[in-house]
């Protein structure tokens, strides 16, 4: 049986191959177009955007939300919502920062940092899981909770030792040492959020955890009845999107030297409109890692468009901001609405 | 055959949901290299005692050995474990992947890095291969699949993993002939590999012809376990329902002798059609006259009514209705003109889980009559009351959540919802999946009365038989198109259809359905 | 204020779920009257008849929260979300203010800045409504974007002014006293009752919960799913405009940057608090009033308990977490007795396609 | 103004090519006086002047934001940059960039930690320390005998409160007859203000003598929750606030506020000078010192009032 219907389908993967393309990746190639159409708009309309600082630095300053954004991928693939993480960050470098000066091994610290991310996911979580706590809530106690503490902490920037080890975190690499401050350049924090995405992409693309993931996303029911372990696999994007957050810290801080319990306010909506952008769909099941990394840099290079411009009066950022994210989503829904009846 | 040790055994299990024992000291067991039927009436524990099975439901009394282990699960992962493989009585898949992922979900092949998906798929392909699907691409999302397709996949799942249980709940509630024999083959096949098998299902014709053994269970206590020789088709139903009853007659008698009581058109669309879904038909329904919709699986029937109802907006083509032409392009404007559709899709078009009995059948009416003007208390608890006791609902308990009850008491409460908005026209897709034979005549004697009164209906059906029993009319589809139409007649049969689907060559199609149209009693010579 | 409680078919766990919220606000009570004996007294003040006391204060800081909160709950009902009440909230105090900075300080012009506000209001909302509900686009987007377009226009409005007004007639409504109660509050109280008869009398409650559990299963049995997500966000949007309103009647000023600020999550809290599910469906209107009740008795004890600035965010949490727990003891509860199929919702692809 | 500036003349004759492009990383808009500062700047520079400005104002206020523009802007070698920071710290390498991009780099308002003065031109900003300890010492010259005082504060963390607390509390924390019936955060909001501090008022019984509200907004709160407590301000509860913008000043007349420190936003002008000398290759000092004058009585007000900008 299997042998006769070889035939008919030598010929159908193309066709089949197409129309699956269309269902999963058009939101995502529909951000990538519309990224690449902003480019060149900035370029004619400004100039000097697609020159090696403006493109190195649009990865080097929005390293930490790429590394954000893959996070949130993987909660908002299963349904779920994870508002704690901007606040995560404002404590993780905070207390990590004080500990680096009460004389803690740097490395260390940064381990521990990271770990203390998974903490908060980790809380989340079970809060989740086992009180059936919903996501929404959860996370925004986890919020509420960590801005507290790092408050509770410190109100003060707190101030990397000048000659940290962790601080080649942020050392820029000159790949092309161009003129003035044009160069191509590349820090460690960028490749950190490179590996992360792979990461990332291969556990949700090429692992059973990652297909578990979107199968929770599509439905949860069916997921149980499937066998598949969803309560384990909900915890851990919990845990997942924390530990991101801490090492998103990581990269943040040692970019900037300090940290502030004032850090990262409002960053999870950030990390989620990346997302959204992206291709994901809040409501689960269907978006790509590599979607986020796309959403990220739109949002980044948006606001370099704004700042380049120049011209925007002060009270119309935020409606324009609001105003391109509304066409962004416009667009995609338009490409949509071709493939849903 | 003679006694081998049992596989799976459960002792006195007993469940109970708030306000039900589901489960009252059931006795089961499955022994290896057998087909084993569950039997009994809507409600009366059958899907529960498989989800106790399975680790969906915990068990408050009892045990369950697995070759002769006590087994304790914890959840479905378990089940699966120890070898069991399930197929829901509701599809349980993910729309939001692909056919091959959903068939491989958990069991995809692993390599150095990670998943191979190019094995995955091609091992997905073989999986469906067995049950006959190895045209449908694993690549294709699940999405783009009918309701009935949607099953047949989720049954492929269970051939990726060799289990050495398989449990089937009534996999054949839309699945029509040809799909169910190409199932029955693979099950046979299995059995003589010495699976043992599970299987439930309302149709006693597939009992008779598949199963080795019978388990009957009646509002949720167990009446004894058969050998399906031992036991006649009468004996079945007496133990099943507790008595005899006559109704059950009429199910093999043939096509109802009913007066031509036709009256004037109150439905007909001209060249209606959809792309991908419909090509375009010309369609009329009469006041007290039931129109059949035959044709294989994916032929278009629900396609068809989904355009009558509103539910697809009709690209092309234009409709009268009450000889007044209608825009109908969304379920509201179709219940506004008297239309009404239960679809074949319980879970995902009918019910509503979360709300009571009542809700979910007073929602039509409500709908129609706009939120603005609420039902009265009164009128909703008459309504009710009527409903359930005319479809005897069981459990009748209207503020129960309709996702509390089994199966066939949903497909019962939508049937209640759909009279309730007092339809003109009323279509019914599958209206009996899924529904226990005792109240499969009760259905169709209810679908005879509305008919008299006047309404006329739309049944659509997989069980041809049905088809032909109950209706005066019969538009018979193929490859989403209107390739006959019979007026129904004593030469008119269940085999006479399947031909002329069969002959059905692709270019004379056309004259051919005019043909049909015009003097239907050509057709036969 | 059960009376919209009773207005509905709701199931005995949620009914009893907000009864933690109630718990919560007494033990806050309690523990405040630990702190000072006198605080739950009430004295009288003869000059503008009014009840003083702590108790007071906390009802006039729910009434806004109140508002926005109710309207949130039927949006949430119907599995939606409304980020943008927050900044609803600014553009209605900016229209009113703006108004008011110029118009004479008569009863008149205080109803017309209503209307205005209420006006603006009605059309962010509509926006909202059909960018949901017509285009299709999530819920959560095309809030946000309202989110961050509305404080924009708010900053357009008063161009990027924090606006004083004086308007003897609006201020009252936020300060002002009927027998001895704050009008503010009984306004608020008024509006939960009259949307609670009209959910919950007339048949939109069921069809909210229906669009809510299963757009697709309602659209087939002919609910006008576009009408109600209109209306919905509509209400919502009214419901902001009216917090609005209170917010900066009470100091005759609008805060561009900071009215409104955050309020969105309050009101998520209190809905949530009030036992309607995030993911839709069932909802209580009750549950979402004793919420805001709840989040006002709170930000007023980190003040009276001199709780530090730094510390306030980690205190809330702690009380919400708290609270999480002891609802969902009860639902872990009543699991025991039955544990049952994962009762998550199903159909999220139906939702994310509509 | 600004007319004998180089810069103008140039651009009197020329085209508009010839315009100094000016960076301004801003804060946005936020309230009366962020709203004075950043207008009275953007009014400085002006294309008849010889500039294009270019006005990047911060999302949110976080830093994040203000560290993207001045990036972009350094990355479109803009030819000088005046920044107005939201905060004081992590700026050491973004100016380190643009001091390889040789971009001159003016600080408004707020300074940066640590110090380096190598990193940047100068700072043109009042000094929110001085201000502050001018609040502090009229309450002690005011209640030689003490009293007790609550702290109306922004959001804990923020520098601006940071440095005016700290100017605050060096003396009075000196001088023991006062007590702190402790501070609370409003947001810079009059409402939130206004709702905590009638709490304030209750738990303590109006026992409150002295109100230190660091922005005005919070100070008017302060006011209409003093009225509502059936007591007079001014009389039964001292407010002193800083900024000094007219409707503080207003209320000072009034005889509600009792103090208004001011914080001067109009510094346009020097920095346009400041501007055009770094331009022209001209030393400037490291931080000029923006003078603000303090208001201790209604008179002061009435005579300031007329011609109040902001
Ligand atoms: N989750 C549940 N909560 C409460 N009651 C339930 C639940 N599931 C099933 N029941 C009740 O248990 C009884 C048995 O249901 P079950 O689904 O096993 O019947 P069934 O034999 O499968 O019927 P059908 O042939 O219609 O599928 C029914 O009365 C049903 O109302
Ligand atoms: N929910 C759906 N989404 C997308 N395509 C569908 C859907 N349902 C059916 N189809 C497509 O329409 C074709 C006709 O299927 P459909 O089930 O409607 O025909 P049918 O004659 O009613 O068969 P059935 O016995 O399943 O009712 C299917 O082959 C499938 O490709
Ligand atoms: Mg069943
Ligand atoms: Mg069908």
């Amino acid at each position: 049986m299997s042998v006769a219907t070889q035939t008919p389908d030598q010929v159908k993967p193309p066709l089949a191959e197409r129309l699956r393309l269309r269902l999963d990746f058009l939101p995502t190639v529909a951000a990538v177009v519309i990224f690449v159409g902003m480019i060149i708009y900035g370029e004619a309309a400004y100039g000097r955007v697609v020159q090696m600082n403006t493109i190195s630095n649009l990865f080097i300053n929005n390293s930490h939300l790429i590394i954000l954004a893959v996070g949130l991928t993987f909660v908002i693939l299963t349904g779920g919502i994870d508002l704690s993480v901007g606040a995560v960050i404002a404590f993780t470098s905070v207390s990590g920062v004080m500990l680096i000066n009460a004389g803690w091994n740097a490395w260390l610290v940064v381990a521990v940092m990271i770990a203390t991310g998974g903490l908060f996911g980790l809380f989340s979580g079970v809060l989740i899981q086992y009180f059936n706590v919903q996501p929404f809530i959860a996370t925004l106690s986890m919020m509420f909770l960590a801005r507290g503490l790092a408050s509770m902490l410190s109100t003060v920037p707190e101030r990397l030792p000048e000659d940290s080890s962790i601080l080649v975190l942020a050392t820029q690499i000159k790949l092309i040492d161009g003129p003035k401050v044009n160069d191509l350049v590349i820090t460690p924090g960028v490749i950190i959020a490179i590996l992360v995405v792979a990461v990332g992409w291969f556990i949700l693309h090429r692992t059973r955890t990652g297909r578990t993931v979107y199968a929770i996303g599509g439905s949860e029911p069916s997921a149980a009845l499937m066998g598949l372990p969803v309560h384990a696999t909900k915890m851990w994007v919990y845990v997942i999107s924390g530990l991101l957050a801490g090492l998103a810290a990581v990269v943040y801080t040692t970019r900037l030297g300090i940290a502030q319990n004032i850090t990262g306010v409002g960053w999870e909506l950030d990390a989620i409109a990346a997302t959204v952008i992206g291709g994901t769909l809040l409501t689960g099941g269907v978006g790509f890692v590599l979607g986020s990394v796309v959403g990220a840099l739109v949002l980044g290079l948006m606001n370099v468009l704004i700042t380049r411009d120049g011209g925007v009066p002060p009270e119309a950022t935020t409606i324009i901001t609001g105003g391109i994210l509304l066409i962004f989503v416009l667009l995609q829904r338009a490409v949509l609405a071709k493939q849903r009846d | 055959m003679m006694e081998s040790l049992p596989l799976v055994e459960m002792q006195d299990i007993s469940i109970s949901f708030p306000g039900v024992k589901a489960l009252d000291g059931v006795n089961f067991r499955l022994l290896p290299g057998e087909v084993h039927t569950l039997m009994g009436e809507n409600g009366a524990g059958k899907s529960t005692l498989i989800k106790a099975l399975t680790g969906v439901y915990k068990i408050d009394e009892g045990r369950i050995l697995i070759n002769g282990q006590d087994l304790h699960l914890a959840g479905t992962a378990d089940a699966q474990a120890a070898g069991i493989s399930t197929v829901y009585q509701e599809v349980n898949l993910c729309t939001n992947l692909s056919i091959g992922e959903n068939v491989m979900l958990g069991h995809e092949v692993k390599s150095a890095l990670g998943i191979n998906w190019k094995a995955s798929h091609e091992k997905a392909r073989e999986a469906l291969g067995k049950l006959g699907l190895g045209h449908l691409n694993p690549k294709a999302p699940l999405k783009s699949l009918s309701l009935a397709m949607q099953q047949l996949v989720a049954i492929s799942r269970s051939m990726v993993t060799n289990a050495k249980v398989l449990i089937l709940d009534e996999p054949t509630s839309s699945l029509d002939a040809v799909e169910v024999e190409q199932l029955f083959t693979v099950i046979r096949r299995l059995r003589d590999e010495g699976v043992a098998i599970l299987f439930v299902s309302h149709f006693l014709d597939q009992v008779y012809a598949i199963s080795d053994r019978l388990t009957v269970l009646r509002n949720g206590a167990f009446v004894g376990e058969y050998l399906t020789r031992d036991l006649d088709r009468t004996a079945l139903i007496a133990k099943m329902i507790g008595k005899d009853i006559a109704a059950l007659q009429n199910l093999d008698s043939g096509r109802e002798e009913r007066a031509d009581n036709h009256g004037e058109v109150v439905y007909s669309a001209k060249q209606i059609s959809r792309k991908g879904a419909i090509e375009p038909v010309d369609l009329e329904l009469r006041r007290g006259e039931i129109v059949g919709f035959a044709g294989l699986l994916g032929s278009g029937r629900t396609e068809l009514a989904r355009l009558v109802y509103g539910a697809d907006k009709a690209e092309t083509g234009g409709v009268t209705v009450d000889g007044v032409k209608a825009e109908i392009k969304a379920p509201a404007s179709g219940l506004k003109h008297r239309i009404a559709f239960s679809s074949e899709n319980r879970r995902d078009e009918g019910i509503i889980r979360d709300l009571t009995v009542r809700e979910n059948i007073i929602l039509g009416v409500q709908a129609k009559r706009g939120w603005h003007r609420p039902l009265p208390r009164k009128e909703v608890d008459e309504l009710v009351a009527k409903y359930i006791a005319e479809l005897n609902v069981r459990p009748a308990d209207p503020d129960k959540p309709i996702r509390n009850l089994s199966g066939g008491n949903q497909q019962k409460v939508l049937l209640g919802r759909w009279l309730a908005t007092s339809p003109e026209i009323l279509i019914l897709d599958e209206p009996t999946r899924g529904i226990d034979i005792g109240a499969k005549a009760e259905i169709q004697e209810r679908v005879l009365e509305l008919a008299a009164e006047g309404v006329s209906v739309v049944f659509i059906s997989s069980e041809l038989e049905e088809v032909v029993r109950l209706s005066d009319r019969i538009v018979v589809l193929k490859d989403h198109r209107k390739i006959a139409e019979l007026v129904n007649g004593p030469e008119v049969t269940a085999e006479s259809i399947v031909n002329i689907i069969a002959q059905d060559g692709v270019e004379d199609a056309k004259e051919a359905a005019e043909g049909v149209a015009s003097q239907p009693e050509e057709v036969l010579q | 204020m059960s009376g919209t409680g009773n207005g509905g078919v709701i199931a005995n766990l949620f009914r009893r779920q907000y009864v933690w919220g109630i718990v919560a606000i007494v033990i806050l009570l309690i523990v405040n009257s630990v702190k000072d004996p006198r605080y739950l007294a009430l004295s009288f003040n003869p000059n503008n008849g009014a009840l003083v006391g702590n108790v007071i204060d906390i009802l006039r800081a729910a009434a806004p929260i109140m508002m926005i909160a109710i309207g949130m709950c039927l949006v949430i009902a119907t599995s939606g979300i409304d980020l943008s009440v927050g900044s609803v909230m600014v553009v209605a105090g900016a229209v009113s203010m703006q108004f008011l900075s110029t118009a004479p300080n008569t009863p008149g012009a205080a109803f017309t800045a209503l209307a205005l506000a209420l006006g603006v209001s009605l059309l962010l909302g509509l926006f909202n409504g059909f960018m949901v509900s017509v285009v299709g686009l999530q819920p959560f987007i095309s809030t946000l974007v309202m989110m961050m377009a509305g404080r924009g226009i708010a900053k357009v409005i008063t161009g990027g002014q924090n606006t004083a007004a004086t308007n003897d007639t609006f201020r009252w409504i936020a300060n002002g006293y009927v027998f001895g109660l704050p009008v503010v509050f009984l306004i608020a109280i008024a509006i939960v009752i009259l949307l609670g008869l009209l959910v919950r009398r007339s048949a939109l409650g069921l069809m909210i919960e229906a669009i809510g559990m299963d757009p697709m299963a309602a659209r087939m049995a002919g609910v006008n799913r576009r009408g109600l997500l209109l209306s919905v966000y509509t209400i919502s949007a009214l419901m902001a405009g009216i917090a609005g309103i209170f917010a900066t009647a009470s100091v005759m000023t609008v805060d561009i940057s900071r009215t409104g600020d955050q309020l969105e999550m309050d009101a998520i809290l209190a809905v949530v608090i009030g036992g309607t599910s995030l993911a839709g469906g069932k909802f209580n209107i009750t549950g979402a009033t004793i919420g805001a009740l709840l989040i006002a008795t709170l930000d007023k004890t980190v003040v009276f308990l001199g709780v530090s600035s730094s510390a306030t965010p980690a205190f809330k949490a702690i009380v919400i977490v708290a609270l999480c727990l002891l609802q969902s003891e009860r639902v872990r509860s009543a699991f025991k007795r039955r544990r049952s199929t994962p009762v998550a919702p199903t159909k999220k692809e139906e939702v994310a396609a509509a | 103004g600004g007319g004998d500036t180089p810069g103008a003349s140039e651009s009197a004759g020329g085209d508009s090519g010839e315009l100094t492009t000016v960076g301004f990383v801003a804060v946005g808009p936020e309230g009366a006086w962020r709203k004075a500062n950043e207008q009275n700047i953007q009014d400085t520079f002006t294309k008849e002047a010889g500039f294009d400005l270019k006005y990047a104002p911060a999302a949110k206020l976080d830093q994040k934001s203000q560290i993207d523009a001045f990036t972009s802007f350094v990355d479109e070698e803009v030819d000088i940059i005046l920044l107005s920071a939201t905060e004081g710290s992590g700026w050491e390498d973004s100016l380190k960039r643009a001091q390889e991009a040789e971009i001159p780099v003016v600080l408004i308002d707020r300074g940066i930690e640590p110090d380096n003065t190598d990193l940047y031109v100068t700072r043109i900003a009042p000094d929110n320390i001085e201000v502050s300890t001018s609040v502090a010492n009229w309450a002690i010259s005011t209640f030689p005998d003490g009293g007790n005082y609550f702290v109306l504060e922004g959001p804990a963390g923020v520098s601006v409160v940071n440095e005016r607390n700290e100017g605050w509390n060096e003396v009075i924390s000196a001088n023991d007859k006062f007590t702190s019936l402790g501070s609370q955060t409003a947001n810079w909001s009059t409402e939130e203000a206004k709702s905590v501090f009638e709490t304030v008022l209750k738990s303590n019984n109006n026992d409150v003598q002295l109100v230190f509200a660091q922005n005005d907004e919070m100070g008017l709160g302060a006011v209409q929750a003093v009225e509502e407590a059936g007591l007079t301000p001014g009389v039964d509860v001292k407010i002193a606030t800083i900024d000094g913008t007219k409707a503080a000043l207003e209320s000072l007349a009034a005889g509600n506020l009792s103090f208004v420190a001011e914080y001067n936003p109009l510094f346009g002008e020097t920095a346009l000078d400041v501007v055009n000398k770094t331009l022209a290759g001209e030393e400037v000092d490291s931080y000029i010192i923006v003078p603000s004058e303090t208001f201790d009585s209604p008179e002061a007000a009435e005579a300031a009032l007329p011609n109040r900008q902001f």
